[in-house]
């Protein structure tokens, strides 16, 4: 059953620090790697300009996948911005999941300077792995304001019973 | 006003037809979690919880007046805007079960809904819906629709009044849109039973014990005490949350904002709003007349007891009890109110 | 109970403080107190229906409180937490205000429920409670009572935890879609103190202030993420949202990640930095390619 | 509305041959606020730069996009032709669409999209940029050095001369660090300090140096132009000023037994003392840990247990009571300059990291010595004047073994790196223990060598080829005592047989790590270091005497494993960057730094904690009669580097990066 509908293309941002990923970045296009054109990249002076609002943001604007990149630990030109970014989103990558996004859709990497070949691959994988999960309708398709009836009695016994709000 | 006698397979027979013709119906409906009630869309009568004394977590409000609303949309141009109007048109609704302070509360807004500017949304919203009151046994020792002028069995702001009795209600049509409704000839006529009468009047009188009826001429007294002591320090616990605001029946403060969309387009929604909290007065110069939760909270109590009724007759209240079970500091209205009564009722 | 009057009488009475910051009996159970006139100490209670997280009111948001004067505050072991986060961050000198601790055995869900505590009527936050005794105190008052019962049922945030992701993503979305963006949870936050929050600015609007189940999660998600690592756990948020929503599952089920992740809890000894604003070189990035 | 004109590049064939640049400056033509889109062949030249100079001046532009190349590459040329044009340059941004679209893709239609939404995040992003204007700084023209070794005191001769003020600060009692102890250089054999000795006396007399010698930094706190360095000042005990250096308090000294530090445990000094003859400056220093007073103090004992040196002195400059005083500098420039140490070879490691040589019985066998050891040896001011004599019978070795790389290039030792030097200096010891003694033998045992410089492999093959030394490649597996000789089991790979030696000393080539305490001075510098501790440079090959820190400059052994001629290179290059700086009345500073909004903000200060340069300042925010109604954030703009941590910190977003804005990252996610 070959489908004949065009093959979805998602859409990708990417944050990235000035002085290692989009410099890799840059080394990636100087060398001529090719890579998937699904990524658009958003140029921050560090990982620790990156607001999780920023991840947020995107997904509401129609964000297939995120990518976070920045300088490897250690290499920050600003010493420790990473290290903060790093904290934050191990914290907000697991919230993400607690709420029920799929994490899988937001790729973080150090990419250096020098990796070119590395940030090929990480907007290969990313494309590749965000293509398989298809469009974020969940998050696109939170418009409606009104919630839908619940499940009738007998269905969804897991999520009827008496959640402990204090 | 004739009555009608309905069984519960009746009025399951009589949703299953609504939803068939493609009328919404809502009904109170038991929460996930089993503790609380929400009004929601159902799509067969089993599935709303008719026999349930508590009131629903929020009231009928949202219903005409949504949380949020969208206004219009807009979409930049090169050098202009274009405006993409949204109709105010509604699907036909039925509302079963209403609590009848709920009912009246609709009511009440009525009168500022059409005042000095007509909102067609809400307006448009009444128009397509059919509210069928189910009358209530008292819910607590918190409700207080009798001080207010309602009772447990009003029919304000109904088209329809069901009073249970057994083997399912007895239903009173208040208003030719309830008559229309009861139209079906699955319906037979029948009289109030009398154990339901009893009903009625022992969950008014449970009721009124809760808080003595307001004053008479309460609204206009009030008026002149804007600097009551018991204004003082009215509110030094209150939060300014504004929890009790969204679980009223009755305010209908909203915002009205632009927010974008995406690059080029958004939407002009307005939201619900609170005087309770700080940034409903907050001048843009950082200036803020109601300075302190005191001032809010007194607002509060003047719009609901004179300023509206004496602008409209009516108090902006249906003693449903909703604040005072809502609010996570203990702030208690009926308490203020029962100083307040019998101040005025000790002045007179 | 005479202990905390004769307390609060004498602190008001040599001017020591000038409102204590307690519990009294309201008319539909225990609410907060603010006691000004020594002969009204009489007023003041503790027991298990004393839920409130009184640190609130210590909040810089309340002007009304802080020009009554100098506060003494009754806290709770997980009430502390939070004065000791506003003293960590600035929000409050430690000078400025008399901590009356007590020794706590639990609280019920509700201030309105009578005072015993069983499985079905105890708090969820005091199932596990390790703090039932504050360490950040200018007097500690009363007996340690009995641990309290553990809540029934088993872990609601565990269960969560455990549902498969769609069916998570669905669960948020039900109980996010009742959000009607009162902000009641933000009010009732003793942690919240931004003078301006950023759920309020408008250039540019991050967060839309609409209800829509989208801008609904951008709240929550912006504001469990600030909270991660100072949440004090005190439950406000839950206990004041009208529309039920379980905020505390969020808030819990980050605390523990932060723990696990960090090895850091958050205590009521404001000289131990929070996680957030702190980093190691070799913090874990499993996470990271 | 905006007036923002686009210019497209086709950067010849570089980007239009698969992007459509004339269908992506129509698309952005039809962009709200966009007043101008041309596309061109090359931007960045003359007649490029010319069309966006007349875009501006005709359409009114009050902002400009370039899509082109990497804003690495072409930003600041764009932004200053649109300077010239009388535009704030801050309201110039470019587009990548070469190295991030053109030049990684071949579908042109897909190319063409992308190009098209990459340009217009950045046209949203201009629309919302606001004019900066360079940050002003006074300039403080003194410079600090850390490190008084042979780039110390080239850096502060270099900055002197150039007419500003230096501070040199040293550790040590006396500056000249490890140079001192060398016996001649490579490659030219010249004696290390006959060429050294006269450059320290210059430092120490030039009217512009102010020497603290017996010296380390306490504290460093300001920016850029404008730093506060504190400095402890060991106490000696002796006063610096009546001193004359006239060394009758060493004479009187009785514990003369005390190794040398300056002869590498293999002579020994008094514990009064000047590390070496030629010490500058010539002042003694009383080494608390061995003077019989100061052992009879931490005793406890009230009776003064010696006091032969104070009785000595003619001048009463011998003070056993003086104290660590602390004095206090204002410097606009540092450069770090604190050199190298060696590493230590037997089990004993500083750190878990490292991982020493058991097999080699360092510091168990006598005559089993490091390179700086036979550097003495050979130095005719040595402990032995000059002879290679075996530390353990004084008798002449005639067969010599150089181990080389011991430490260094082995990974499992946790030192991946070359050293640089040894290959060299291990060439020159095999000359200089021939010159000295003709019969003997000289084995090298290496695994490269590596010779690149002036006149360095010329050297080597010096040393192979007409003084004898023989050179096995291959290591050594073991060191054993036998009787006098020391047994040296090795391998060599080019016959491929196991060898024997019968050494009489065994010279082993260490790796060159950094000073100890190297962290710690670069935290309060606030400049960052590799594994290593050695201080990382700005950029490996632009900027490879500056730091991370604006303002703190490095030089030498610090930074990476330096011969001589290397690290006074870098001291001159420091200097030169320091003189250059110097050379402002004021300093001007990228814009791109973060500015509290203080009627916002909370003053919870998660700001103060992460930010990496301390940037962010308390204030006290007062009303008309002066009290303070609150305290808030406030960032200095001479140390604020413009990372943004503190603005993603921010709970309530009242701090704002300059350029980087939440208005315009939010603009730039909403339009991509």
């Amino acid at each position: 059953m070959a489908s004949e509908a065009p093959q979805f293309e998602p859409k990708i941002v990417a944050f990235v620090c000035n002085w290692c990923t989009y410099t890799g970045a840059d080394l990636a296009g100087t060398s001529r790697l090719q890579m998937a054109p699904n990524v658009r990249v958003v140029r921050l002076p560090c990982t620790g300009r990156i607001d999780p609002l920023f991840i947020v943001k995107a997904f509401e604007r129609g964000a297939d996948g995120v990518i976070v990149s920045g300088c490897h630990p250690a290499d920050c030109h600003y010493t420790a911005g990473n290290y903060h970014a790093r904290r934050r989103f191990a914290i907000f990558r697991d919230l993400l999941d607690f709420m029920g996004v799929d994490v899988r859709r937001i790729t973080f990497s150090w990419v250096s300077a020098s990796e070119g070949g590395k940030w090929r691959d990480v907007v290969n994988d990313t494309t590749a792995r965000v293509k398989e999960l298809g469009p974020f309708t969940e998050y696109q398709g939170l418009s409606d304001p009104w919630p839908p009836a619940p499940p009738p009695t007998g269905e969804g016994a897991s999520s009827s019973q008496a959640l402990g709000t204090p | 006003m004739k009555t009608k006698c309905i069984s519960r397979a009746d009025l399951a027979a009589l949703v299953a037809d609504l939803a068939a013709a493609g009328t919404e119906v809502v009904a109170p409906v038991k929460s996930r979690d089993g503790r609380a009630l929400d009004y929601r869309r159902i799509g067969r009568l089993e599935e709303a919880a008719l026999g349930e004394v508590a009131l629903p977590r929020r009231s009928l409000k949202e219903l005409f007046l949504p949380a949020s609303e969208v206004l219009l949309r807009y979409r930049l141009e090169k050098d202009d805007v274009a405006i993409e109007e949204v109709p105010a048109t509604f699907p036909p609704l039925v509302i079963l079960g209403a609590k009848p302070c709920d009912a009246a509360g609709v009511e009440v807004l009525d009168k500022v809904m059409g005042w000095d500017y007509r909102d067609e949304p809400w307006f448009a919203r009444r128009a397509a819906t059919t509210i069928v009151s189910l009358a209530c046994p008292g819910v607590d020792g918190v409700c207080f629709c009798s001080a207010v002028g309602l009772s447990p069995d009003a029919t304000k702001g109904a088209d329809v009044l069901l009073v249970p009795a057994e083997g399912g209600f007895v239903a009173e049509a208040i208003t030719p849109r309830g008559e229309a409704l009861l139209a079906s000839k699955r319906f037979a006529e029948g009289e109030m039973p009398v154990e339901a009468q009893a009903a009625r009047a022992a969950a008014k009188e449970k009721v009124a014990r809760n808080l003595p009826a307001q004053p008479t001429g309460f609204h206009d007294w009030l008026g002149e005490r804007f600097d009551h002591a018991a204004f003082k320090d009215i509110a030094q616990r209150c939060h300014g949350c504004g929890a009790c605001a969204s679980v009223c029946p009755t305010c209908h403060c909203f915002d009205i904002v632009d927010e974008p969309e995406g690059l080029d387009r958004g939407a002009r929604r307005r939201n619900w709003d609170s005087c309770a909290t700080c940034k409903f007065t907050l001048h843009a110069s950082g200036h803020n007349p109601r300075a302190t939760q005191n001032e809010r909270f007194r607002q509060r109590v003047m719009h609901k007891f004179s300023i509206y009724p004496r602008r409209f007759g009516e108090v902006l209240c249906s003693g449903c009890g909703r604040c005072v079970r809502a609010c996570p500091a203990g702030m208690d209205l009926p308490e203020i109110l029962g100083q307040l009564f019998r101040d005025a009722g000790g002045a007179r | 109970m005479n202990e905390l009057r004769e307390l609060a009488r004498k602190l008001l009475g040599d001017g020591t403080v000038k409102v204590v910051i307690g519990y009294e009996e309201g008319p539909r159970g225990v609410r907060p107190a603010m006691i000004t006139d020594p002969a009204q100490a009489e007023r003041l209670v503790f027991d298990a229906r004393c839920v409130h997280n009184l640190a609130t009111y210590l909040n810089p948001r309340r002007p009304h409180l802080a020009r009554l004067g100098k506060p003494a505050v009754v806290v709770k072991g997980c009430d502390a937490r939070a004065v000791a986060g506003m003293i960590r961050e600035s929000q409050v000198k430690r000078e400025d205000v008399v901590i009356v601790g007590v020794r706590c055995g639990g609280v019920v869900r509700d201030p309105t429920m009578k005072a015993a505590l069983a499985p079905e009527t105890v708090s969820p936050r005091c199932g596990h409670c390790a703090s039932r005794e504050p360490k950040l105190f200018d007097h500690l008052l009363g007996a340690l009572p009995p641990a309290p019962p553990r809540p029934a049922g088993d872990d609601p945030v565990a269960r969560v935890e455990q549902m498969p992701l769609p069916e998570r993503w669905a669960f948020w979305k039900e109980e996010l879609s009742r959000c009607v963006r009162c902000h009641a949870c933000r009010e009732v936050c003793p942690m919240c103190f931004c003078a301006a929050c950023v759920a309020d600015k408008s250039r540019p609007q991050w967060i839309e202030t609409s209800s829509t189940p989208r801008a609904n999660l951008s709240w929550q998600l912006t504001r469990v993420m600030h909270m991660a690592g100072r949440c004090a756990g005190c439950g406000e948020c839950t206990r004041a949202c009208p529309s039920h929503i379980p905020l505390s599952l969020i808030l819990a089920h980050v605390a523990r990640h932060v723990e696990r992740r960090f090895g850091y809890q958050v205590d009521d000894d404001p000289s131990i930095p929070a996680p957030i604003g702190a980093f190691k070189t070799d913090d874990s990035q499993e996470f990271i390619l | 509305m905006s007036r923002i004109g686009v210019l497209v590049c086709h950067c010849g064939e570089n980007i239009g041959r698969t992007v459509d640049c004339a269908k992506v400056a129509h698309a952005l033509g039809e962009l709200p606020g966009v007043a101008h889109a041309a596309d061109y062949k090359y931007m960045c030249s003359d007649p490029g730069q010319l069309l966006i100079k007349q875009a501006i001046a005709e359409k009114k532009l009050d902002g400009v996009v370039v899509a082109a190349c990497s804003p690495r590459m072409h930003e600041k040329t764009f932004r200053r032709a649109c300077a010239s044009a009388g535009m704030n340059s801050f309201l110039c941004e470019m587009a990548n669409i070469r190295e991030h679209c053109s030049w990684i893709h071949e579908d042109r239609e897909r190319a063409t999209e992308k190009a098209i939404a990459l340009a217009r995040a950045i046209v949203e992003k201009v629309k919302r940029n606001q004019p900066l204007s360079p940050i002003h700084i006074p300039i403080e023209r003194r410079a600090l050095v850390i490190g008084g070794g042979i780039a110390g005191i080239q850096a502060a001769l270099d900055v002197a001369d150039g007419g500003g003020q230096v501070v040199l600060v040293e550790k040590e009692p006396s500056i000249g660090g490890h140079m001192s102890q060398l016996s001649e250089t490579f490659p030219t054999l010249d004696c290390s300090q006959c060429i050294l000795t006269p450059r320290m006396v210059e430092a120490y007399q030039h009217p512009n140096i102010k020497l603290l010698a017996y010296s380390e930094v306490e504290s460093v706190s300001g920016y850029i132009g404008n730093f506060e360095v504190k400095v402890r000042r060991k106490a000696r005990g002796v006063d610096e000023t009546r001193c004359n250096g006239c060394g009758e308090c060493q004479k009187a000294c009785p514990s003369k037994k005390i190794p040398s530090e300056f002869e590498q445990g293999l002579g020994k000094r008094t514990a009064i003392y000047v590390p070496f003859p030629q010490a500058v400056p010539n002042i003694p220093v009383i080494d608390r840990a061995n003077c019989a007073l100061f052992k009879g103090r931490a005793k406890g004992a009230k009776k003064q247990a010696c006091g032969l040196c104070k009785d000595a002195c003619g001048r009463q400059a011998v003070d056993f009571d003086q104290q660590d005083s602390f004095v206090t500098e204002k410097v606009g420039a540092i450069v770090v300059a604190t050199g190298y140490q060696l590493y230590t070879i037997g089990k004993a490691q500083p750190s878990e990291k490292l991982k020493g040589y058991g097999e080699y019985g360092y510091g168990k066998i006598p005559d089993v010595i490091d390179g700086l050891q036979f550097e003495r040896l050979a130095s005719a001011s040595g402990p032995t004047g000059g002879k290679i004599l075996r530390p353990s019978d004084g008798k002449e070795p005639k067969k010599i073994v150089f181990l080389q790389c011991i430490g260094s290039r082995d990974p499992a030792k946790g030192i991946e790196y070359c050293s640089k030097i040894c290959c060299m200096y291990v060439a020159k010891h095999t000359m200089l223990y021939r010159h000295k003694v003709h019969d003997g033998k000289a084995y090298v045992f290496y695994m490269d060598v590596r010779a690149g410089g002036k006149g360095y492999e010329e050297f080597a093959r010096r040393a192979i080829e007409e003084e004898g030394a023989i050179y096995l490649r291959g290591r050594v597996s073991k060191l054993e005592r036998a009787g006098e000789k020391i047994k040296v089991y090795g391998f060599d790979t080019l016959s491929g047989r196991p060898m024997v030696i019968d050494a009489e000393m065994v010279v082993l080539a260490t790796a060159m790590r950094p000073q100890p305490g190297i962290e710690t001075l670069a935290q309060k510098l606030s400049v960052s270091y590799d594994g290593h501790g050695f201080i990382n440079e700005a950029h490996p090959k632009l900027r490879p005497v500056e730091t991370n820190t604006a303002g703190v400059f490095v030089a030498g052994a610090c930074q990476a494993p330096r011969d001589i001629p290397d690290s006074v290179s870098m001291a001159s290059g420091a200097a030169s960057k320091v003189l250059g700086l110097f050379s402002h009345e004021e300093l001007e500073r990228d814009p791109t730094v973060a500015v509290v909004d203080e009627a916002g903000c909370a003053g919870c200060f998660h700001c103060e904690r992460v930010c990496p340069y301390g940037a962010v300042e308390r204030k006290d925010v007062k009303n008309r009669e002066g009290v303070v109604l609150k305290v808030v954030a406030s960032v200095n703009k001479g140390v604020c580097q413009g990372c943004g941590t503190c603005q993603a910190t921010c709970p309530s977003k009242k701090v704002e990066l300059q350029g980087f804005t939440d208005e315009q990252m939010f603009a730039v996610i909403s339009a991509l």
